[in-house]
């Protein structure tokens, strides 16, 4: 079988969808590894209220650790000049009102670009919703980072969602370990694919129908 | 007159059945001092608003730290975006709530952080409802009112007004003025506006003058008691070092 | 003709009503002057974004006058210690909370406590509402200050109002130049009468039916 | 990629039939200079959401102040709870407006001071529409939906957002981080929250990190562009002692 791009080239590869000046939130989960792949002039949003941090907390400086400097998913943060704190009502006003790039987990995203990012049965036993259908909802522009395929080769990027909906018409691009997808009013268009693979080949692996970009190419770092 | 008390006095307002709100995203900003006296309070079929409930990873329990969880004998119905977490729901609290819930004893409200923010300041302002966009045809929107204007779809949420807020705060000084620490802020300052009672943990008051006006994040008016954390608690201004330390320790033998 | 209250011992008899640990607002006109009586303790609001703020600068403290420092009419306030400043909005959540008591000028109060406070001409011309209608409608108290009777002699206390309502069943306490009257469930009921007056002579000046509280009396400075 | 740039530079983002919001409420935390530039940019049809359109009193103008009512021959429409002031309108603008008024050029939309800020704070949050328990059965409501929640009344407001938000602030870092002073905070947070686009105009710009983190008031994202106003300008910081010289001179000729 051939390769697909580890975690940490996806999270490369995303990486590069942030510009300097861009303001972006990364998820909790495969998103977060954007972080360590910022370009300078960009900023990191956590929703539970910092805009601006420097890098988390290693174990090669746990000295640096400070109670209440936590990102969104628990991590410890250092400072950096020009970072501000504020309250979560602030944070989704941040979020709701458009002028953040968001990148998202997801299960299943869908030709409309819907988002599905909660399996029925974890909604069912007990929420754990948090803030990503605000983020989806309010993105200024949607990224969503997932493998192409479940553990059992399901492909994740549907025609239709079998799985409840987080937010529907959402999605601006995917980018999974197999390919870069953008959601265009006439379907998902393919754009790029994993290094070694082929068009073709991406589609056998897609349940919805891909559309070729005109100047489709393999993914570059 | 003086809104500086102990724990227990702050307490004597709460009622049973009534809703309570407080925050929680990890240690940092959450009240687990004034949990602790909410359970020595004893009442019952309360409703909690929190934005987070999530318990305490292994290592923090055992050193006399508290998590929202401890509450939830005293609940009925919990209003929250996210229970649990991944992986570190200690199987106790886990094997409580999912009994609860199936007995239909605890009511659970699944929300989203932003929804939950938005229906506390509309609480706060004396809205009857919101046009909220979030959620729309998804688990959330379960029978809610919607209706599309100017072509988009909204669900129709109701505010939360709060009878108690449990809100945790860097310094307060005798007036109730407030000031926040880093991401410790939180929901707190929304809890503060929106709830009906307001008692806020700190580690230290200062007399009215030494906190800067410019830097006062939730004005007095909306704190009623002040509850400074006594030198000898885990949660203490004097003990964070340890916490700290604990922490650290936990940390490295998680491995990051 | 017997004196009516001045301004100044209608401002001293309203101030009376504000405790200490009292937060209050006190609207433009006839209600700031109470702000020079408020006592030891409790705590002014100024609707553009200041809590506690200390003594109004005067002609003979203009050296202390600064430029970002004024109330929601204008005037120049000095510093006190645990002030603290705001936006309007958060200014606002604190009006509509319920936490203030309000004091407000009108123009008509009814047996129902429906309030009118801005002339149908001036609301005609230009909007000049302000936050009149949020402070009448978010008070944990309100209590209305004006003269008893127009210039012409026409009573403000009115069983119904003929100008257009500002906020209905909103008044707690109407205190004039003439008496202090409770709107209570079952009516309007005189508590105090100005010296020298009679609840008779009291109740000829006005258009509503007064109920005599059980303890009337006159009003004490 | 900065966000520093002059007053001209800005205003290229206005265009015709824009809605503009912007803070008045005396000179203070008021962004003269950009209503300045927004006269000079030429642009009209345009809507002006602002808590109050308050001319200055005698005496400023004459020394090269401006109030907001410089804007009136731009304007369509004014969304504002409060237009004019006790005894101080001056005859020109008054004369101005109800020409414009009378003839049907300019639409004047009533407003109250808190429904003016939760519209903002509504459109900032996304919202499609809120219920508000402010101004029911007044001329407030007039071709309103009404609905009772509860028992109690309200009104429906639908949300602003401006196009473009006119802000005026103390300092601003290079991020467009800010903070304000005293009562010139004002309504210039949640204008710069639910703008498009946002200008600031600010006495002095510092490099990031030297505002306290805990201080910042509007954090940059909400900040599109900043402009320092020039030392040279009578709104400039360094002119400020004189501002306050001119301010003084009045007070004491009115007396008080």
């Amino acid at each position: 079988m051939k390769d697909r791009l580890t975690e940490e080239l996806l999270a490369m590869r995303a990486a590069q969808e942030i510009r300097p000046g861009d303001y972006c939130n990364v998820g909790v989960g495969l998103p977060q590894l954007c972080a360590s792949h910022v370009p300078t002039g960009a900023i990191v949003q956590a929703e539970n209220g910092t805009l601006g941090y420097g890098p988390l907390v290693g174990l090669d400086n746990v000295d640096e650790m400070d109670l209440d400097f936590i990102d969104a998913g628990g991590s410890f943060f250092t400072t950096a000049p020009g970072m501000a704190f504020f309250d979560i009502l602030t944070s989704f006003v941040m979020i709701r009102s458009g002028r953040l790039k968001s990148f998202l987990g997801g299960l299943q995203v869908s030709e409309k670009g819907d988002l599905a990012i909660h399996s029925l049965s974890s909604v069912d036993k007990f929420p754990q919703i948090g803030g990503s259908m605000d983020l989806a909802w309010g993105a200024k522009r949607l990224i969503v980072l997932m493998t192409h395929n479940t553990k059992d080769g399901v492909s994740k990027v549907v025609k239709k969602l079998t799985l409840p909906v987080s937010a529907r018409a959402c999605v601006d691009l995917i980018i999974t370990d197999l390919a870069v997808i953008e959601v265009t009013s006439s379907g998902l268009m393919l754009k790029e694919y994993a290094p070694g693979w082929t068009p073709h080949e991406v589609q056998a692996q897609t349940d919805a129908q891909l559309i070729l970009a005109n100047n489709v190419k393999e993914i570059e770092f | 007159m003086s809104k500086i008390c102990t724990a227990g006095e702050a307490m004597a307002i709460v009622d049973d059945g009534d809703m309570i709100a407080a925050h929680n995203w990890g240690i940092s900003g959450s009240p687990g001092y004034l949990f602790r006296a909410l359970v020595e309070r004893g009442v019952k079929d309360l409703t909690l608003c929190i934005p987070n409930l999530i318990p305490l990873p292994e290592g923090f329990v055992e050193r006399g730290l508290t998590d929202p969880t401890i509450l939830i004998p005293q609940l009925k119905k919990i209003i929250s975006p996210f229970i649990g977490a991944r992986g570190i729901l200690s199987s106790i609290s886990e094997t409580f709530l999912s009994t609860l819930a199936k007995e239909g004893r605890l009511e659970i409200e699944t929300s989203t952080h932003g929804i939950l923010m938005e229906r506390l300041y509309a609480g706060a302002m004396g809205l009857g409802g919101i046009y909220s966009p979030v959620g729309v045809g998804t688990i959330i929107a379960k029978s809610k009112e919607k209706r599309t204007i100017d072509g988009v779809g909204y669900i129709f949420e109701k505010p939360l007004r709060p009878d108690v807020g449990l809100i945790k705060a860097d310094k307060a000084d005798t007036l109730g003025n407030l000031v926040y620490r880093g991401s410790a802020r939180g929901a707190n300052p929304v809890i503060a506006m929106a709830s009906k009672y307001t008692i806020v943990e700190v580690f230290d008051v200062v007399e009215p003058g030494e906190l800067e006006p410019e830097m006062i994040v939730t004005p007095g008016v909306f704190v009623d008691r002040v509850v400074r954390i006594p030198d000898e608690d885990v949660y203490s201004g004097k003990r964070r070092p340890e916490l700290m330390k604990i922490l650290t320790e936990v940390m490295l033998a998680r491995g990051g």
